[in-house]
């Protein structure tokens, strides 16, 4: 071992490379996986330093156990009215990605994501939140727009590129914006959204205002440099915003292990920054919404961020674009051991006496003509497809608040070259 | 041309053990557009593996592989997502081998999906190639047939020098004439979609000449060759046609050569038109034909905009675009 | 011009409540060329303050603070070191009022000392420029003397769209004249050193006219200006010296008058040469004033390698290649 | 709490913005840092998982306590020869930067680093490290190369950018590269080298060989994209790399705090990714060594990457650039709690009976005569200035392998330039 010899007799190195458990035509088990019970997580108060309760970046905080109850100090306790306005908004969201991933099989539109399976992540987090709290989430949180109340219609225009479309049809279907529901402008590109959510933080504190601010990345995204950005800004300055990872175990083909799930949770990179962490079962609305409340009570009295992990499964393809049963097992989604988020909240109504099956499925019928409804009064503003929505003109508005000489002057020619053309 | 692609990997992988292939998807899944189907499954994990997703890490990664003596050949998913791996590119595999006097160095060829025309909207249509050309160091290579695509990246992957491989997908499964509402067309049937299934490689810095001509030169790459050479079909004009093949190092003498023979110039590009390639392409071809110029050297290029999604055609610099170009051309503007 | 600079800040944090700054190095340091000094002490930690060191932190925290409502000038110390923050600049800051139809936007103002010509090597005198100006939804602004650096920085913090603001570090002490080996002069007694104290705007997208003459036109920026100038003087000849303050969006009128008078045109800047901004300039002149020009639009521009430590001044475009191009373009080399 | 309505009397949110404990002018103490006794912190086997020790990346492992014994279970018990041989390695550096620093003063070159205080970090970690381990180095890691026996007359050579500089003066100084010594090249971008790292030990391991990769950078630098990225793959695919913070405290002007030391160590950043994390006394060479060897075997055998945090102070100006005295106090590098690291390894080579005062007044000279010899003889190859020490044509030399003909052609017309102007 002098500085400048080598070693003799060193072993051989060898590569290691996750393998997801379960592949195409293989059988799917989560048995590997500890299920902590529900109620079983401790509950700091929310002004605790970080250091006291890191174990909480391994546990799972779980409110719905297997019957139904709400157990434990992450209880929130919340009155049979806000449970079933939840229920509502996760049903609504589940209808409404079923009606617009036929939409896209139909032509209707070009593109879509459903949320299927992770609805409680949105919504839970959603009724947790003020209403004017911003957010800036990834493109798989419908859920927090239709938990706000925002206009599903509104949405639909924008999935179709259509005459009513706000956003002139310039972004691909479902990256929307809302300033009015205080719902950034999604962006294509995975995780900016981070450093963006934790600067808007950092402003709302400069100026003494009351908002804070959240945002989501799925588990795949966190591996991007602006996740890294985001976590130390908003460790350094304390930054009141509410930092998610949706781990839904996919990211398009590739399973968790390749964003660092097996050597750690994603919780844990929080505890990296010093950073308030919890791991949340994110099938559970309950356990999202009592995280995301403590988070924000915390952001709220300066005590800085919180990382929360929402533990769930994406029970359907990444997007239209892709088929999942070409890279993973089709049992999975059956298999995966923290059930569904729909029944398990309707179990708990159910379970307290105030929702019965019947209502249950009053309910899914309602939304899911509601939506349908919905769906007609958008089409009537047109739907995607080779026919221009949009006039030409507008393509060069708003690149910059005034139009300079050179895009005015591109718009000119592509008008005359169409009309010259017959077009 | 996805076929094509998926071959010069099989080939470089069997022939040399130093060749790995890494990226988004691109293990089990055989990438989002399947260019690596099949290789994990004949190769091991340890030579295609899936990675996660920071572009900065892929690229980085790739460098430290290349300097270990590896010939890593990533794959950013889509161009638009090459933005966070540019340090890592321009700063880093651009610069080793000549800040380090040639000690270490990068041989990494960078495979990445560009351009638009697949209803992608602004993050999966871009095509950045420009700003690859502006930092030294870096070679750009954009294929337009798979004949072509599968010499070229063979060609790439041996060469010692970082290479950005840019792949039109909007040409992956077929040529496109950039009518798009007539229908899709698919390789068969073209005479350069015929790939051996061996080893062969098409030098880097080579331009082929698509279609010879004596009106005027028309240089493009990529998808617009199709649009081009379509266009030129329709309209019945005798254009030079150029297929640049490869923009760094540029085959400036066959350029010249054409434009000195024709004496005129139309550069043809999907990206944003300001300090897009063709400015290069054009300040040449004035630089050391403007003696032989006839007429102006005439610009087709996608807008100065973000990619707007439902307006795509418009945008999408195609047939109605090029031809009033040529026509242009030939108009007596002088004053 | 550092001072000047430095007012611009001040000015701008004193009158708009919403103006922070922020940066590496930039808060009780004052900034490592002290464009800053002073301001935290009069401002607090909330406005100006210093940061991580992570460019893509910074760009995309000011993303989200101007998203918010406020007007960040965030610096990012080196020009080289902007490449981190690429993604956040290109596929956020520049597209956002776009993509979200104009219901966000991203004031921001994006200052970074950039070019050579103080021995920094490799990556701490870089021009990418270019880059930027390829981007749709971003305007770039270099200034030439420090009354022109604070009015374009003042206008620029009042814009509402996303500015690059590349500040010619050679030049911020002193005019600097191309003769390295001369002693260094300082902006004392320099037309352009006197700063009003308040506030005052230059127009984005104006150009100066530096010189007025009738021979040929030289287009150019930042600290090139300075050389262009110097170069003209020692030559005796009758050039119009056009200083472009903003490159995009480029006072185009300015420059096509100019070409359409004198017939000739030269290009200047350190950035190196293929596909820089020059490109861009030598395609807009000869599109626009082709007919008019009597010989071919000339380049001289930083080469493409990398920034060559002890070779600088080698490498810098000084006046032995300024006087070299001019001359060329009065040589007939009509075949 | 409506998921649409905005709550009232909400508290005013409060940035927070970090101070340094001391500004010029100030007192500087370092009262508040808890240091634990040498000899404290526990040593896990080499093979144990990541999990069992997480509390490493908040202990500091110390072997030299303040009699200068070594005690405790990471006492390397090195033989006295190696121990003299460290000593001399980092008594040679010292040596170096002092004759380099004043070089730049003198105008000689234009830019120089010194690693004032720091030279433990390095050279513990090179003797604990097989000669033909690949290190991917900051720019403050000169004492890798010392330590290696690699030739100093080489590295003024970088430094003066004269004729006999083998980067024909293409970098700033100190940005060595010496392949021959598996030291990589190094670059201004901070911690781009992280990644690169990583990505040369997986290769390492992919071919079943037995090299292993070290990297270093400073705490500031650990806030950039790229260590993000470099701790996710380490992790993902074990790695057999060790990465290394060098936390001097100080990042140019800002404090250890803007990187996010107010909340957590840098060591727990690896904690974060499950990564094998330890907090060292980066001004104790023996503790340095210790856990470069433990780290080295465990990334030998398979068990993947560690981080590592020096804790250390950074003695000096940043760089020949800066005025510390302008943004810190000036007491407080004399304050700093953990000694010098020089004087500390031989304080413990004097406490066994193996070194004396006498003789470590003889080594300082002896070092200090054999690098001013060294530099007059690099001197002989020229120094920095205006004039070129290099040919003008060697700048368009080794862009690319082969010299493409715009490159050619640019040359050529700069020569032909030149000499029409007589230069
Ligand atoms: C910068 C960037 N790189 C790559 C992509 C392509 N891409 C889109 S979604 C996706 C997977 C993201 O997975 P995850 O973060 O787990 O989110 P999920 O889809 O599971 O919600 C990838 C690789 C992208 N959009 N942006
Ligand atoms: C990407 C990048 N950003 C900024 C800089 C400028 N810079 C050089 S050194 C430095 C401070 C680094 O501090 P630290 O990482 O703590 O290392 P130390 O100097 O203390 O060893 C900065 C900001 C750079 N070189 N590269
Ligand atoms: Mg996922
Ligand atoms: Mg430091």
């Amino acid at each position: 071992m002098n500085p400048s010899s080598p070693l003799a007799n060193r072993p051989a190195l060898r590569l290691h490379v996750p393998e997801p458990p379960a592949r195409p035509g293989e059988e799917a088990s989560f048995a590997d996986l500890a299920i902590p019970e529900a109620g079983a997580a401790c509950q700091p108060a929310s002004d605790a330093p970080p250091a006291e309760f890191r174990e909480l970046a391994y546990a799972l905080i779980r409110v719905l156990d297997d019957e139904g109850r709400a157990v434990g100090p992450w209880n929130p306790r919340l009155d049979p009215d806000r449970l079933r306005a939840m229920l509502r908004a996760m049903v609504l969201t589940r209808a409404f990605d079923d009606v617009m991933f036929r939409a896209q099989r139909q032509g209707k539109t070009s593109f879509y994501m459903k949320s299927l399976g992770e609805e409680a992540v949105s919504i839970g987090a959603a009724f947790a939140l003020a209403g004017d709290d911003m957010l800036f989430p990834s493109y798989r949180q419908q859920g927090l727009l239709i938990a706000r109340g925002w206009s599903i219609e509104d949405m639909m225009n924008q999935i179709y590129g259509n005459r009513a479309d706000r956003l002139m049809g310039r972004q691909l279907p479902i990256m929307y914006s809302v300033k009015e529901a205080s719902f950034f402008s999604i962006s294509g590109n995975l995780a900016t959204q981070f450093p963006q959510a934790v600067g808007w933080a950092m402003a709302s504190a400069a100026k003494g205002d009351t908002r804070i601010a959240a945002t989501w990345c799925g588990e795949g995204s966190t591996a991007e440099g602006d996740f890294h950005s985001a976590c130390t800004f908003a460790s350094v300055y304390r930054a009141p915003v509410i930092l998610n990872v949706v781990n839904n175990q996919w990211a398009i083909s590739a399973f968790s292990g390749f964003a660092g799930a097996e050597a750690t949770t994603f919780a844990a990179r929080g505890i990296g920054y010093g950073i308030a962490s919890l791991r949340v079962d994110g099938n559970d609305a309950l356990a999202v919404f009592a995280a995301t409340q403590w988070a924000a009570d915390r952001a709220r009295t300066n005590h800085g961020p919180t990382l929360i992990e929402h533990f769930t499964y994406r029970a359907e393809g990444h997007s239209t674009s892709d088929d999942p049963g070409a890279y993973r097992s089709s049992a999975e989604a059956r298999a995966w051991p923290l059930g569904d988020p729909v029944a398990r909240l309707a179990q708990h109504l159910v379970a307290i006496g105030e929702w019965s099956e019947g209502q249950q499925a009053e309910l899914e019928r309602e939304c899911a003509a509601q939506i349908r409804a919905t769906q007609k009064a958008a089409e009537a503003n047109g739907v995607f497809g080779h026919g221009f929505n949009q006039p030409f003109a507008t393509m060069f508005e708003g690149v910059f608040e005034q139009m300079p000489w050179h895009l005015a002057e591109q718009q000119r020619q592509m008008l005359d070259e169409q009309k010259a053309a017959g077009l | 041309m996805i076929g094509a692609i998926n071959s010069a990997l099989d080939v470089m992988l069997a022939r040399d053990a130093s060749v790995v292939v890494m990226g988004e998807d691109v293990g089990f899944f055989g990438g989002v557009f399947r260019a690596t189907a099949g290789l994990q499954k004949r190769y091991g994990t340890h030579r295609i593996f899936d990675t996660p997703i920071t572009e900065c890490g892929i690229i980085g990664v790739a460098i430290g592989m290349g300097a270990y003596g590896l010939r890593p050949v990533p794959e950013i998913q889509f161009a638009d997502y090459i933005y966070p791996a540019l340090d890592q590119l321009v700063s880093e595999a651009a610069r080793l081998r000549y800040r380090s006097a040639g000690e270490f160095t990068a041989p990494i060829t960078v495979r990445s999906p560009f351009g638009g025309g697949i209803f992608g909207g602004q993050t999966h249509s871009q095509s950045p190639e420009g700003i690859f050309t502006h930092c030294s160091g870096l070679k750009t290579v954009i294929p337009s047939t798979p004949y072509d695509a599968k010499g070229l990246l063979i060609a790439a992957i041996e060469d010692n020098d970082p290479v950005i491989f840019f792949e039109p997908k909007r040409i992956y499964n077929g040529p496109f004439h950039g009518h798009y509402d007539r229908p899709a067309t698919s390789w068969a049937g073209h005479p350069q979609a015929q790939v051996p299934t061996g080893h062969y490689r098409i030098a880097l810095g080579k331009a082929a000449v698509v279609r010879e001509g004596m009106d005027l030169t028309i240089l493009c790459y990529g998808a617009m060759v199709h649009v081009v050479a379509n266009t030129v079909a329709e309209m019945a004009i005798d254009a030079e046609i150029i297929d640049l093949r490869t923009l760094i190092p540029l085959d400036i003498a066959t350029i010249e050569a054409s434009v000195k023979k024709t004496g005129r110039c139309l550069i043809v590009h999907e990206a944003t038109r300001t300090s897009g390639f063709g400015a290069e392409l054009s300040a040449l071809v004035q630089e050391r034909c403007f003696y032989h110029l006839e007429a102006p050297v005439g610009r087709v290029t996608g807008f100065d905009t973000p990619y707007p999604y439902s307006l795509e055609w418009a945008y999408f610099p195609g047939p109605v675009r090029i031809r009033s170009a040529i026509e242009a051309l030939f108009e007596d503007l002088r004053p």
